[in-house]
């Protein structure tokens, strides 16, 4: 017993018995949580959608209440509408399909990217019209910008550039409004945060890149492709 | 399932515990360094001011000295004798006689001294105003800006009329400002007595080059040492062995008087004359600043 | 070619854009004590560069095999002690914290057992920073940074190790520059009620907005790599 | 022990002003840069940080007796560091935006110096009533430090308070206190404002007694 009392455990027993304790403890904590971090995170994901595909006026002020897929949107003038979102297996790190009410029409699709912006990493999602064809709007989930520069991005003026631009040529990033004007395709990038913004529309481009290509194969085994 | 997982979680940690004491527990028998014990106890003892008074970086450095290479117990200036016996007796060692070391000021010239002490607006301190060609007359004495009195940590310099005078209660001879003086006029001595008489000049000149920029400097006229074989001439300046001849029984008093610049001065406890003539004056309250004699620490760019 | 474009930039990102220091504010315990004399600052520098890539080895390889939330380790005993569970995903990274700090800890005491025993007159110079270096913030910032990275985009070991070692040697950058800055300080006269700690914050706040010009280079050398 | 333990009261009061973590000893200065772009978010790291500061306090003395002295900074990290996990996953779990906006900086109370300062200072060598006083009173003072931080800096940066806007939008803001170079200056001023009262009070304390000689 001694030969153990003065061996290296010996020494050590009170850091092996928190060691365990607390890993214990710990591991409780996490299970009691996690559920609702998980929550939380999707309640975020979910609150987002509608704003990006409805357009950001038709949420304003909205109160949106969610009950696993179905989100229901009561804005406070007209009547209110429920949309099915359903998370499709995907390349991109997540991909949504919205379809009108209980089993309406395929609303559009929203699609995650992620990817190195200029000081971290860029965490966004983009909204899709049904057929892929046109970009709906963007939101940020999460950026470790320069504060007051790069963190533009997450400003909406900035995003509403990017609602309506058809997808079948990437965005390219115009530095002053002349030159945006110049293609349908540009978007005039933040003053003073050119690396910021040419980084989204980068993100921006492969997601879609990857769920067009993902959305075409599905769509030849569905029904009509506009 | 819940009480798996936390199980499972537990256990990864117990066993990276039990991983890491194998590892450290190895590497504690591994890499063990034998130090000395006795090290430890001298660092203990040791003030810890790391002053480098002994000439070592450190304390512990000091102390590892003592144990391995033998060096001598009585080097800790600021430890003075208890901290030199305490030392001792963890070596096993008894004490030689050892003497305090003190700080000595080898200029003795105030402000109204000097000669030729032009109008300085540099930057107050002595590096600085060491770089500048014809600060003062003498390019040998105390430039009196104070760098000596900030690098002491104990507080026993004071700045009186252009020149450093040491409060030799507080002096502990750690020699922080022996480094710092840029013109190395002050210099560690040890005290075999309370008063030592030391020479209060540092101008290596002769004659008429020293009296041209100093009203007290000595000129080199030798007259100390012919009357006292104690001191040895060495460029224009008497010198003492402090260290070797028994310096405090020999008697200056011809000399002091021979000397014409009365450049020898007796520093340590003020002698008993200088404390009777000094009883009855009353401590001022509070000390005007009268512009003439402080040299005012405030830059005033005119 | 493309991974040493990879690891070129992280490097630059970590070392001068980004510097642990200046921009993210970690580390600055050591950075305002130590910064006194030139040659403690440096020796400090490399002393947390070492133990920074120490510790980023051996979080990695925790992070890669036990901690990630699709790791091997855990999950292969998962499945392997109720071979009938359905394929639940077994997630420890709530343990991360806890086992980095472990990671640090006995790693900066193993550091320090070595050095001295085979360096004595590095240890000796190291002295009081060795066990300081444990609560330095900048090695567990850097190990969450791997940790985020290896969970989001994978990072292999090498990217790991880069980001490491480029984090201390900009740290080293740094507190070897505020050294510089501040022996010069002693030297002016610094109002009184600024003096210490609070004329080097100020000064580390310029050497902050200096550090911000760097800012360019990361796009640049991008721009320069895959045109 | 030879030295007399300071009694909890006394811990308590020096905790918050006389011994300021941040102020006094210049500890836990990475969060006092990191979080104090604004109110909201500093006043969330206060909580967490007391929240972590307590309950180690507690535990540490509660275990004092076993500590092993080249083993004591291992065990204080160990405890610090589940405590902090703890609050970081209530954090994300009930204050989701909260903790995205601080980010790394709620782990990196782990190795915030000033608690483990308190631990080793106080907890390991005093009972928990003492423990809980003094880590109740230094929360304060870490409170006191972030709060004047982050109001200079949010103010100053963006003309708002705890997020509600002070200054009409017209007004000229200083984007540098948001930045992080704003952050170190406005610390080293706030530093040296601290020290230029401490010296004040200090000098008019010791004025009187040598008034009347």
């Amino acid at each position: 017993m001694d030969r153990l009392r003065n061996s290296f455990l010996g020494q050590a027993w009170l850091i092996l018995v928190l060691a365990g304790v607390f890993g214990a403890l710990l591991a409780a904590v996490h299970l009691r949580l996690s559920p609702r971090i998980e929550e939380n995170i999707r309640a975020e994901i979910m609150r987002e959608i509608p704003g990006l595909l409805l357009g950001g006026e038709a949420v304003e002020g909205a109160s949106i209440t969610i009950e696993g897929e179905l989100v229901t949107i009561e804005p406070t003038s007209g009547e209110p509408r429920a949309l099915t979102i359903v998370e499709q297996p995907s390349s991109t790190p997540a991909l949504y399909r919205v379809s009108e009410g209980e089993s309406g029409a395929p609303l559009g699709w929203v699609a995650r990217g992620q990817d190195h912006g200029y000081a971290d990493v860029i965490d966004l999602l983009v909204g899709l019209t049904a057929d892929t064809a046109q970009i709906t709007g963007i939101y940020v989930l999460n950026q470790k910008e320069t504060p007051a520069l790069g963190d533009g991005i997450v400003r909406s003026d900035f995003r509403s550039l990017f609602v309506g631009i058809p997808t079948d040529s990437p965005l390219t990033v115009g530095r002053d409004a002349a030159e945006a004007a110049k293609s349908p395709y540009a978007i005039q990038a933040l003053t003073g945060a050119t690396v910021s913004s040419r980084s989204v529309c980068q993100i921006v481009n492969d997601t879609v890149a990857v769920v067009r290509n993902e959305i075409a194969g599905d769509v030849e085994d569905h029904d009509e492709r506009p | 399932m819940t009480f798996l997982v936390i199980l499972l979680a537990s256990s990864t940690l117990l066993l990276l515990a039990v991983f890491m004491s194998f590892v450290l527990g190895w590497a504690n028998k591994a890499f063990y360094v034998e130090v000395d014990p006795r090290v430890e106890q001298i660092d203990a003892v040791l003030p810890g001011a790391n002053c480098a008074g002994c000439g070592y970086i450190g304390c512990t450095d000091y102390a590892e000295a003592v144990v391995n290479e033998g060096a001598s117990v009585a080097l800790c200036a600021p430890g003075g004798e208890s901290c030199a016996e305490a030392v001792a007796e963890i070596m096993g060692v008894e004490v030689e006689e050892t003497w305090p070391y003190r700080a000595v000021v080898h200029c003795g010239a105030t402000l109204p001294q000097r000669l030729g002490v032009n109008d300085y607006r540099g930057e107050r301190t002595c590096t600085a105003a060491n770089l500048v060609a014809g600060y003062q007359g003498c390019v040998y004495g105390c430039l009196g800006l104070g760098d000596c009195v900030e690098a002491c940590t104990f507080d026993a310099m004071k700045m009186i009329w252009g020149l450093v005078q040491i409060d030799y209660e507080k002096c502990t001879g750690c020699g922080a400002c022996v480094e710092t003086c840029p013109r190395g006029i002050i210099s560690r001595i040890p005290f075999k007595a309370e008063r030592v008489l030391v020479v209060s000049c540092s101008n290596e000149d002769f004659g008429n080059d020293v009296r041209k920029v100093c009203t007290v400097g000595c000129i080199g006229c030798g007259a100390c040492a012919k009357l006292s074989e104690l001191f040895t001439m060495d460029a224009n300046l008497p010198t003492l062995d402090y260290e070797g001849a028994a310096v405090e029984e020999g008697d200056f008093e011809k000399s002091m008087e021979k000397c014409p610049m009365e450049s020898l001065l007796y520093v340590g406890k003020p002698s008993a004359e200088d404390l009777a003539a000094t009883i009855d004056e009353e401590l001022p309250g509070r000390v005007e600043p009268d512009f003439e004699t402080t040299v005012d620490q405030a830059e005033w760019r005119g | 070619m493309e991974l040493f474009a990879d690891l070129l930039l992280i490097a630059i990102g970590a070392a001068l854009v980004n510097n642990f220091v200046l921009t993210y504010f970690v580390g600055l315990c050591p950075f305002l004590g130590v910064s006194r004399r030139l040659d403690t600052a440096f020796g400090m520098g490399c002393a947390v560069t070492f133990v920074i890539s120490v510790a980023a080895l051996l979080s990695w390889t925790m992070t890669e095999f036990v901690l990630r939330p699709g790791a091997p380790l855990p999950n292969w005993i998962w499945s392997s002690l109720n071979p009938a569970a359905e394929a639940g995903e077994v997630d420890l990274s709530v343990l991360s914290y806890i086992v980095y700090i472990f990671v640090i800890a006995s790693s900066v005491q193993l550091v320090e057992m070595y050095v001295r025993k085979f360096f004595p007159p590095l240890y000796k110079s190291f002295g009081v920073f060795l066990p300081l270096i444990t609560t330095n913030c900048a090695i567990l910032f850097a190990c969450l940074e791997i940790m985020k990275h290896v969970v989001a985009r994978d990072w292999g070991l090498a990217e790991s190790l880069t980001l490491a070692i480029f984090g201390g040697v900009g740290f080293t950058i740094a507190i070897v520059l505020m050294a510089g800055i501040r022996e010069e300080l002693e030297l002016c006269e610094v109002p009184e009620s600024l003096r210490g700690a609070a004329i080097t914050m100020i000064v580390a706040g310029i050497l902050a907005l200096a550090f911000m010009g760097f800012s360019g280079i990361g796009a640049n050398v991008e721009k320069l790599l895959n045109p | 022990m030879s030295v007399r333990e300071p009694a909890p009261l006394e811990r308590f009061l020096n905790g918050i002003l006389p011994e300021n973590p941040v102020y006094r000893q210049l500890l836990g200065l990475c969060p006092t840069l990191a979080v104090t772009a604004a109110m909201k978010p500093a006043m969330t790291m206060v909580a967490a940080t007391a929240f972590v500061l307590i309950c180690a306090n507690l535990i540490t003395s509660l275990i004092r007796h076993l500590l092993k002295p080249h083993l004591r900074i291992l065990v204080f990290t160990l405890t610090i560091a589940t405590f902090v996990t703890i609050a970081d996953r209530t954090l994300a779990a009930f204050a989701y935006p909260m903790s995205k906006l601080l980010g790394p900086y709620v782990p990196l109370i782990i190795v915030n110096c000033m608690i483990i300062s308190r631990c080793e200072v106080c907890s390991s060598k005093q009972g928990p009533k003492a423990a809980l006083a003094d880590a109740i009173g230094v929360s304060l003072g870490f409170l006191l430090a972030l709060a004047s931080v982050a109001t200079v800096r949010e103010i100053l940066g963006n003309g708002s308070w705890f997020g509600i806007q002070l200054v009409p939008e017209s007004f000229p803001t200083l984007i540098l206190m948001i930045l992080p170079p704003g952050a170190f200056l406005a610390l080293g001023s706030l530093l040296g404002l601290a020290t230029w009262f401490g010296h004040r009070r200090a000098a008019r304390a010791s004025e009187p007694e040598t008034g009347s000689a």
